[in-house]
């Protein structure tokens, strides 16, 4: 259909961010809006050929494209993706249409810079998805701070400085590392930033590959989060506007995980299997640890970031199952699943107290009570998604933790075990919260008041809960796309590189 | 010598530069003051045509004459355009700034292109004597344009500093050359690489000059422990001659420090290597901690600007030809956003106003949005993040560096410019952030704004296509490094 | 010892002091009249190495004309010096420290073996009739063209600048504008105005003394 | 026997009482700038000793380059002073520190 | 119509009807919100008795075959399948058809109800989760079942969602079944990585018996037996499931649900799934004699403990409910024994009889105006006849008196129990006869309260405003709980009625004659395995099952008729004639009848130690782990570190010309120092 669909579904939505943008200030606002559900849309359809036209039959990259960029500093624009990345690029696009419409008239306030960010940012998003080359990678990857940040700091809650500080710095920190890193490989790779070639080294010391996988691991498990290094996440969670949080949950954390895919796993396969205790460990304290941290908040939103972070724990505690050197299938497809699984669910919950927000404007699940009174329709999307993040069969919540689990023991018992958990804790936090903000008597005055969701929110609930859905009862529509890259991952980790 | 044999054409752009000054500076006696507009007009046009000179003439190869006094190489130029450039920017920023604190007068003019002709000796000298000339005229005119504004005594305390300690790190470097003279016995670099070379040089001579020489370089680039004067000045100064000293002149500097470490003492390599990764280090520290505590932006700015130094002189300490042309690229960027940054400061001053805090940007964002984006692009382009051109810069040198496997000091540095970013940070934070507090409009002229955001949007541009930039560093760098 | 040395050791005792008496004088004054000795030491010093022209030119510029300028301006400006003195030598034990760190430091350098300094031999004796003069402007001249116009240019820029900095129309000062005092009429002289009989106010005098102070 | 080590020294002297007098100077800033051209003095020596042992005359062309400049530095740097006199009435060193941190 | 479209027909026909009801309820009304479940029910349970049919003459085939491919992973295909075997079509009869009963009783029972569409989309929900549950061909399959059935109970328990018992009853259930869950996915895990890499039935039983001695380390060092383990997990979900101690107290409190998901799923069908896991999974149970003892354990503790618990309740409800409990321990007292064919013929009978006995019960809480309190009622037998004869004979199946359902299904299991020779078989001889004699007593305990005696509503007034579990401030609650001053109790509607009559004649009936095929004979043979050699329990009850009258008749001279006969003589002398002794004994025993009203602490214990140890631990991790040592200490620490560095640092800059040239000349020197190093220090 096109001849470079990838650098479509880039600069698609930064032009029509761009474009946004142009229009100034907030007496335009309409025409903001409208011209980023167009950006948006259009944003969407462009990517919809990556997952048709995709061909499962095939390894390796495909859309390729490849042009040299920066000869001088050896830097390419190289494009292509496979079945992994693919799925997050259409996530992506997905959600960002999602976003948009969020936002809609939510925002009042500089509602083109708004917009402009987060399309902006998605064409950035998709842009780390598709790069094959490191330095690309890493400039998409980095570049996607600066319209986060903003949409932290300018929409966010009361204490949005400090958690858009926290985030960025956070972020910046791992990544740094990992740049030095890339560099590195760069020099051994025979001066060559292309990701394929990092994977391609056939010797690497092992206590190379030691520091090479920390450097990856500071970058990627910041961005997971994974445990100890998640603390920003709940506070950016709760101090960024509805949009934000969304596609925070829903791509941002996915690019960590998929950063230990792309980068430390097939580049340093000998320090992942010596290091995957370690990061097993820190996944299950995610799962526990967190899962419980989760059923104690007093903030939805924070109550669903912790849960994001938990639930990222069984992504990065499916890709770092190994037996012996061999990787199972089932843990990282699982760990895949759930990251697009994730995706459609933590933007729905996001969503959903969103909703609930704009109508109250508290977070506090002691100021609710009773909406199923006054927001049936809404009750019942939230009680599917809820269960949904409590990982019910059926729906897309189940298939990931459901594979992992699955994996898991296969390689250990006691890690499975533990991974279990989340069954009960998932439940208890997600449900314990629905009940004290769902059911009972209507709450306070501002209860009474709620109106149900508007045609809008509605279209934005059917969408997300048909994906939920769909992808609950046939997921094979997407682990299909996935199969070959995730052999080749593991055929290609199995080889010892020392 | 004979005067037929007296190639002058690589000199041209600087005669042209001094006559055109002359007649500026006799002309401007018969000007009044509500026509001085005569004066700025012909100051730029003399840019224009030195640029139009300089470009003119370019070859692609390193040209020394005026009895090796003088070298013309593609380094030289690119710089010297540069510089152009980066003066006419200046002037056309600090128009309003200067007109609005009684400074727009014959003298600011004069002094400036003085300062150009200096810095235009030291980009292009090949020999310790001119290049010490081209050195004091540059900072005699820098130190008398801080103190022109004479009713402000932090401008008056800002160019004595920057006078006693300039002098005492000319003192140091003058004695440090005294050194290499005696132990090269030449103060042609040319000659002096040769005498290294050769080994019939003074070892310890050599490397106890170097130490000197070091420090003197160290204070051009204001590179710690030799900065101090930094914040002082660039604080003290008025807005236009803080940008005045933090453009134009880190571009001599540059260079400066080129032509002395990498053409004369090239072969000592070894040497100012490790002092330069000390230097390095303490920059890169001092500069973002003490950063973050600084409440004026114009003193956090210079801080920045110590860091960025630091940063710079990785590329150096590479040692090699990538390093010399990442500096290179790093010194350009660099100078292209404190350009931005700082012409969004004069921009948003006015008569009887200073924007110089953190406070004076509160809520930028809803005042004025677009040049709120400037500041912001300027900002995280310092910072370093891309896809702004400062990610470029610091990738270009750390990558140099990497490549000379000095892995530990590539992390020292990310790390640094981690911390770094926070005060980057919290500037984009004031302005998107906060709230209004000042809702005075900006009046920012037609030209100043065009040219500003070309300014600002350059780096953005830069960062999506650095590559023609960063390919005619390094060939300038490659051409240029080859004859001597 | 020779003659030589002589003269050098004895220069050099007084240039030592005189340098010492510079940082330590009380009175700028005295200070700069002990710079102006140590100069003077110094262009005996340059004799004794055979740079006549730079020699002379150092009492001549330095002692002529820098440093008559650094007594103009301490005696122009109204310096209380007792004020300047307090606590002087309590930083003493830092700088004398650092200073003598610093001889150590140069002197063991300088005079280590790998200094090789004994390696340099004085050229061969110069003629009695070579004028380093005419050496150094044939030389200046030539091969120093570009620093030398360079020279030309930083002093038109200290020029312009110490003007650029220090002229300014001073209120205070009375000076005649012969255009003005053409174009002068009736009206702007005299003006005829209905003043109130009271007594002249105590602070009119003041301003007077103070203008006079 | 005069050798180069007798001026290098003595020229090395120089300078640490330079330095001595930057150090121990906090008050006057005249004296700052006496102990400036005493530095500068210094260096002259390292030329003209070397230019004497090298028997090559560009180390004295340096020094008279030194010299101009050294009066030129002079001239502005005493008109600051003169300005600095006018605005703070002052020219302790100390009452040069609002600018710091 | 091949047979696959017809399962599918059955299964998703109640689908159908739910999502017309639920998605488009509030366009289509209440009536025909109904008529659409209704039918839709009433098309499977017409099919499922078709296909019974089938199975009972011979006629039908087993059939095994996926439906759609859910999921391809490591090589493994995960399908969405059926397997309809004999049991699968008794366990569709029974659902399909109480539901159906259920349905009918639901225009009756909710019709004053505002969320009359809703919940009608929920039980027809219900049980199309529970027919995927019991077709599956594989364990994922089930596994979606296990879960959407919790869901729908969840959904359901929480039906009032206004009322705070509810929506606390319906978190508890939901959580507690997770834990079970918990065990069941790990052993789906298991089964998984161990059993021949499927997750379809057949593939797993063929690979069974080759693992007979596998082991497996969880804990390093420790060999534990890998069908053991599997067996284990898998009876943790059906003890979650089916509430078997100690994963049973979310059920007694799944009674503030509407009395016909009580019925439906509290007590006929959802419950059962967990008894119905473990005898398809017979194969690998058989292979494992501790988990069979567990099981029995498990089943004997509940059988008897929680029937003490059902004499001093007076919710009606939950008098019902724990008879629930005490039967399901008796029918995983029957899997233990491996009388799994037994265990699902008490499932049948039982499912007739306590559904029956709920809505007779629901039936009594409607006349009595939504009352629920048994001290309130008495005498009801003159004003709710259809009810009285009903619950009357649904309580004497439920004792087991001969020749109804409940004697056959209950006797066998004795039978079974008594001749096992498992290790836990002594203790759980003795707790199913004791039960016997338990159960009767409560349930005429019950009777005798509920129908005869003294009516009681009369002088209670005072108590209305106080009374049951419920409370009702809310306006817009259309239930007017309790009799007016007034009233009188009144007998149900013919929709109410009429389900109550046809679940009686089952009741009394299926026992009689199903006993012969369903224990004795070959129903079941080729879907349920039981070892006879290594567990020969079941050879007793299969030789009495032969003959239904004989088995009756015998029974006069067995001790559980007398046990039973003397429960029911007890509660008459208690409750009809000497109504003093009872609150005599509850005086003299108050500390056991504090036990038992409390329910053994068990609540308060889970409530502490889970509830407000997990809570606690969280907060801990919260508040010490993220925001004091993460956040406050490395975090906001380094940044503090950063910070004061940065002030200490700035001091550096003072301000003063000297001391700028002192740290340059210091500069020089120490660079200087540096690279002269031997030679200064020489």
């Amino acid at each position: 259909m096109f001849a470079n669909p990838l650098s479509l579904v880039i600069w698609t939505p930064i032009v029509a961010g761009l474009l946004v943008l142009a229009t100034g200030g907030d007496q335009r606002a309409p025409l903001a809006r409208w011209l980023a559900l167009a950006g948006a849309v259009l944003g969407f359809l462009v990517s919809l050929p990556l997952f048709t036209q995709f061909d499962n039959l095939h390894g390796g990259m495909q859309f390729v494209e490849n042009m040299p960029w920066i000869e001088s500093l050896g830097i390419n624009y190289h494009l292509g993706v496979d079945g992994i990345s693919m799925l997050f690029i259409v996530l992506n696009s997905f959600t960002t249409l999602m976003v948009i419409l969020a936002g809609w008239e939510v925002i009042q306030k500089r509602t083109a810079q708004y917009m402009a960010a987060f399309l902006i940012m998605s064409g950035l998003i998709n842009g780390a998805f598709a790069a094959l080359d490191a330095i690309l990678f890493y400039v998409f990857f980095e570049g996607m701070l600066i319209p986060m940040y903003l949409i932290i700091g300018v929409w966010g809650g009361p204490r949005r400085v400090y958690a858009s500080i926290k985030f960025f710095l956070y972020t910046l920190l791992g990544s740094l590392l990992m740049l030095v890193a890339f560099i590195y490989l760069y020099f051994q790779a025979g001066k060559s930033f292309d990701i394929q070639a990092f994977q391609a080294l056939k010797q690497i010391p092992l206590q190379v590959q030691i520091l090479l996988f920390i450097a990856f691991f500071l970058s990627f498990a910041v961005k997971v989060p994974m445990w100890p290094v998640h603390t920003w996440l709940p506070d950016a969670h709760v101090e960024a506007p509805t949009g934000g949080s969304m596609v925070l949950a829903a791509i941002t954390l996915k690019i960590g995980a998929y950063g230990f895919l792309r980068f430390a796993l097939p580049i340093v396969p000998d320090a992942s299997i010596e290091l995957s205790p370690i990061i097993i460990g820190l996944s299950l304290v995610a799962v526990v640890y967190i899962g419980l941290v989760a059923l104690v908040q007093t903030d939805m939103k924070k109550l669903v970031a912790y849960s994001s972070i938990s639930h990222m724990g069984f992504v990065t505690l499916g890709m770092f199952l190994f037996t012996g050197s061999q990787m199972n299938a089932w843990a990282v497809e699982g760990a895949l699943v759930q990251m697009v699984s994730h995706g459609f669910v933590s933007a729905a919950m996001f969503f959903c107290i969103g909703v609930m927000y704009d109508r109250v404007h508290s977070r506090n699940i002691a100021d609710y009570g009773g909406v199923a009174n006054k927001m049936p329709i809404f009750a019942a999307f939230m009680m599917l998604f809820g269960m949904a993040n409590s990982g019910l069969p059926a729906t897309s919540g189940f298939v990931g933790e459901f594979m992992v689990i699955m994996g898991a023991v296969q390689v250990n018992f006691l890690v499975a075990a533990l991974a279990a958990t989340t069954l009960i804790f998932g439940a208890a936090y997600t449900l314990w919260m629905y009940k004290r903000v769902i059911f009972g008597e209507v709450g306070n005055h501002h209860v009474e008041e709620m109106k149900d969701v508007n045609k809008r929110e509605f279209l934005i609930l059917v969408i997300l809960a048909v994906t939920v859905l769909g992808m609950g009862l046939y997921p094979q529509l997407f682990v299909e796309k996935m199969h070959l890259s995730v052999n080749e991952l593991i055929a290609h980790v199995a080889q010892s590189k020392l | 010598m004979n005067w037929a044999d007296l190639n002058l054409m690589p000199a041209l752009p600087e005669m042209f530069l001094l006559g055109a000054l002359s007649v500026i500076l006799i002309l401007d006696l018969f000007i009044s003051d509500a026509k001085r507009g005569i004066t700025y007009a012909l100051s730029l046009l003399t840019l224009l045509v030195c640029a139009v000179i300089q470009v003119s003439t370019f070859e692609p190869f390193a040209t020394v004459t005026l009895s090796g006094m003088f070298v013309d190489d593609p380094l030289s130029d690119i710089v010297k355009v540069a510089m152009y450039g980066v003066t006419a920017l200046v002037l056309i920023y600090t128009r309003q700034y200067v007109k609005d604190r009684g400074l727009f007068k014959g003298e600011y003019f004069t002094l400036t292109l003085f300062a150009l002709l200096g810095m235009n000796l030291m980009v292009s000298a090949s020999n310790f004597v001119s290049l010490y000339m081209g050195l004091e005229l540059l900072s005699l005119s820098l130190y008398s344009l801080i103190a022109l504004q004479r009713e402000s005594g932090r401008a008056i305390e800002a160019a004595m500093k920057y006078f006693v300690l300039g002098a005492l790190a000319s003192g140091l470097l003058l004695y440090g050359v005294s050194m290499v003279y005696g132990a090269t016995g030449s103060l042609e670099l040319a000659k002096v690489a040769q005498a290294i070379a050769s080994g019939s040089a003074n070892q310890t001579l050599l490397v106890f000059g170097l130490v000197f020489i070091v420090a003197g370089l160290a204070f051009k680039l204001g590179a710690v422990p030799f900065h101090m004067w930094v914040p002082d000045v660039y604080q003290g100064s008025s807005t236009a001659m803080t940008l005045m000293i933090g453009a134009a002149p880190k571009l001599a500097a540059f260079v400066f420090v080129i032509r002395i470490l990498v053409q004369g003492l090239g072969e000592m390599v070894a040497d100012w290597q490790g002092m330069l990764v000390i230097l390095a280090v303490l920059s890169m520290a001092i500069g973002n901690l003490t950063a973050i505590a600084q409440t004026n932006l114009k003193r956090m700015l210079a801080y920045s600007t110590i860091s960025h130094m630091g940063f710079l002189l990785l590329g150096l300490i590479a040692g090699n030809a990538e390093g010399y042309s990442a500096a290179l690229f790093y010194v350009i960027v660099y100078v292209l956003t404190s350009l931005a940054g700082f012409g969004i400061l004069l921009g948003l001053s006015r008569a009887g106003f200073e924007c110089e805090t953190l406070d004076d940007l509160k809520g930028l964002n809803g005042r004025n949005s677009w040049y709120a984006l400037l500041m912001l692009l300027a900002l995280f382009s310092m910072a370093g993040i891309p896809p702004l051109a400062g990610f470029y810069a610091k990738f270009a040198v750390i990558q140099a560096i990497v490549n000379v496997n000095l892995l530990w000091l590539a992390v020292v540095a990310v790390m640094m410019s981690l911390i770094g970013a926070f005060y980057y940070l919290r500037a984009v934070k004031v302005m998107y952030f906060d709230d209004v507090q000042d809702n005075s409009p900006i009046a920012i002229p037609g030209d100043m704004k065009l040219v500003l955001s070309l300014n600002a949007v350059a780096l953005l541009v830069l960062g999506a296509m650095p590559e023609r930039l960063i390919a005619m560093c390094v060939e300038a760098m490659k051409q240029s490094l080859v004859v001597l | 010892m020779s003659f030589q040395a002589v003269v050098f050791y004895v220069l050099s005792l007084i240039l030592i002091v005189a340098a010492f008496r510079v940082v330590t004088a009380k009175n700028p004054v005295h200070a700069a009249l002990y710079l102006v000795l140590a100069f003077f030491t110094a262009s005996g010093h340059w004799l004794l190495l055979q740079a006549e022209f730079l020699a002379i030119a150092l009492v001549l510029v330095y002692v002529g004309a820098v440093m008559v300028l650094f007594l103009f301006v301490v005696m122009m400006l109204d310096i209380n010096i007792e004020k300047l003195r307090e606590g002087f030598w309590q930083n003493f034990p830092l700088a004398g420290t650092v200073a003598l760190v610093m001889v150590a430091e140069m002197v063991l350098i300088l005079s280590s073996p790998e200094a090789n300094l004994a390696g340099f031999k004085a050229g061969a004796a110069v003629a009695a009739d070579a004028s380093n003069v005419r050496e150094l402007g044939r030389q200046l001249y030539t091969v120093y063209l570009l620093p030398f116009e360079a020279a030309a240019v930083v002093l038109l820029v200290a020029m312009v600048a110490a003007i650029g900095i220090t002229m300014r129309k001073r209120a205070d000062s009375k000076y005649i504008n012969p255009a003005e005092q053409v174009r002068v009429r009736r009206n702007d002289r005299v003006r005829v105005v209905q003043v109130q009989a009271v007594k002249p106010e105590a602070d009119t005098a003041s301003d007077t003394n103070e203008q006079q102070a | 026997m005069l050798s180069l080590t007798h001026f290098l020294v003595l020229a090395g002297i120089l300078f640490a009482i330079s330095v001595l007098g930057i150090f121990l100077n906090r008050k006057n800033l005249i004296i700052l700038l006496m102990a400036i051209e005493l530095m500068l003095l210094a260096v002259n020596y390292n030329f003209i000793a070397f230019s004497h042992y090298l028997s090559d005359t560009a180390g004295q062309i340096f020094v008279f380059f030194i010299l101009t400049v050294a009066a030129a530095e002079s001239a502005i740097g005493l008109a600051i002073l003169v300005v600095l006199f006018r605005k703070l009435d002052s020219i302790n060193v100390e009452d040069l520190g609002s600018l710091k941190g | 119509m091949d047979m696959k479209s017809l399962y599918l027909l059955i299964a998703l026909s109640p689908l159908v009807g739910s999502v017309i009801a639920g998605l488009f309820g509030w366009a289509i009304g209440r009536r025909a919100a109904h008529v659409v479940t209704i039918l839709g029910v009433a098309v499977s349970a017409v099919l499922s008795i078709g296909v019974l049919k089938g199975f009972l003459d011979g006629s039908t085939q087993v059939f095994n075959a996926p439906v759609y491919t859910w999921l391809t992973v490591g090589g493994f295909e995960f399908s969405v399948g059926f397997l309809v075997d004999s049991l699968t079509a008794m366990m569709l009869v029974v659902v399909t058809s109480v539901s159906l009963m259920v349905h009918i009783y639901t225009i009756g029972y909710m019709h004053e109800d505002p969320g009359y569409q809703r919940f009608f989309s929920y039980i027809s929900l219900f049980t199309f989760s529970m027919l995927m549950l019991v077709m599956s061909n594989n364990f994922i399959q089930l596994f979606f079942g296990w879960e959407a059935v919790g869901l729908v109970s969840y959904l359901l328990i929480g039906f009032w969602f206004k009322r705070p018992t509810a929506i606390f009853a319906n978190l508890k259930a939901f959580l507690v079944n997770r834990v079970g869950d918990f065990g069941f996915l790990l052993g789906i895990g298991l089964v998984l990585a161990y059993f021949g890499g499927s997750l379809n039935y057949s593939d797993v039983f063929a690979a069974a018996p080759a693992l007979a001695s596998k082991t497996i380390q969880i804990i390093p060092g420790v060999e534990w037996s890998l069908l053991t383990v599997t067996c284990i997990l898998l009876f943790i979900g059906a003890m979650g499931k089916s509430a078997q101690f100690p994963l049973h107290v979310w059920l007694p409190d799944s009674m503030e649900g509407p009395t016909p998901i009580s019925a439906l799923i509290h007590a006929a069908t959802m419950v059962t799934a967990g008894i119905f896991m473990v005898s398809r999974m017979s194969p690998l149970f058989e292979m494992s004699d501790t988990a069979l003892n567990v099981v029995m354990v498990a089943g004997s503790i509940t059988a008897l403990f929680m029937g003490f618990l059902g004499v001093v309740q007076n919710d009606i409800k939950r008098v019902v409910a724990y008879s629930t409990l005490s039967q399901l321990g008796y029918m995983t007292v029957a899997l233990g024994a491996s009388a799994y064919s037994v265990a699902m013929f008490h499932v049948m009978t039982h499912a007739f009889f306590k559904a029956l006995l709920f809505l007779g019960a629901g039936s009594v809480i409607m006349g009595m105006h939504h009352d629920q309190d048994m001290r309130n009622m008495g005498g009801l037998r003159k004003y709710m006849p259809i009810t009285w004869i009903t619950s009357l004979l649904g309580s004497l199946a439920l004792i087991g008196t001969p020749f109804f359902s409940g004697f056959y299904s209950k006797d066998s299991i004795i039978l079974a129990v008594e001749n096992s020779n498992l290790a836990a078989s002594g203790f759980a001889y003795f707790a199913v006869i004791a039960g016997v004699f338990v159960t009767a007593f409560y349930s005429f305990r019950m009777y005798f309260l509920v129908f005869h005696g003294k009516e009681r509503w009369m002088e209670n007034h005072a108590h209305h405003e106080h009374h049951g579990d419920h409370d009702d401030e809310e306006p817009s609650d259309d239930h007017h709980h309790g009799l007016g001053p007034n009233d009188k109790p009144h007998e149900s509607p013919w929709v109410v009625t009429l389900p109550l009559a046809l679940l009686a004649i089952p009741s009394v009936l299926i026992g009689f004659f199903a006993i012969h095929p369903l224990v004795g004979g070959e129903f079941f043979k080729g879907v349920i395995y039981t070892n006879l050699e290594a567990h020969p329990g079941l050879e007793a009850a299969m030789h009495h099952a032969h003959d239904a009258m004989a088995m009756g008749l015998h029974a006069f001279v067995t001790l559980p008729f007398w046990l039973a006969a003397a429960g029911v003589a007890l509660a008459w002398f208690f409750y009809m004639k000497a109504p003093h002794i009872p609150a005599a004994i509850k005086q003299k025993f108050s500390g056991v009848h504090t036990l038992l009203e409390n329910k053994y602490y068990m609540d308060e214990l889970y409530f502490a130690v889970f509830a407000k140890g997990s809570r606690a631990l969280g907060t801990f991790f919260w508040k010490v782990g993220d925001m004091l040592l993460i956040d406050g200490l490395l975090v906001n620490g380094s940044a503090r570190l950063v910070g004061s560095v940065s002030r200490a640092v700035r001091k550096l800059q003072t301000g003063f010309i000297y001391s700028y040239a002192a740290v340059m000349i210091i500069g020089v020197l120490v660079l200087m120092t540096y690279w002269f190093k031997p030679l200064i220090l020489r």
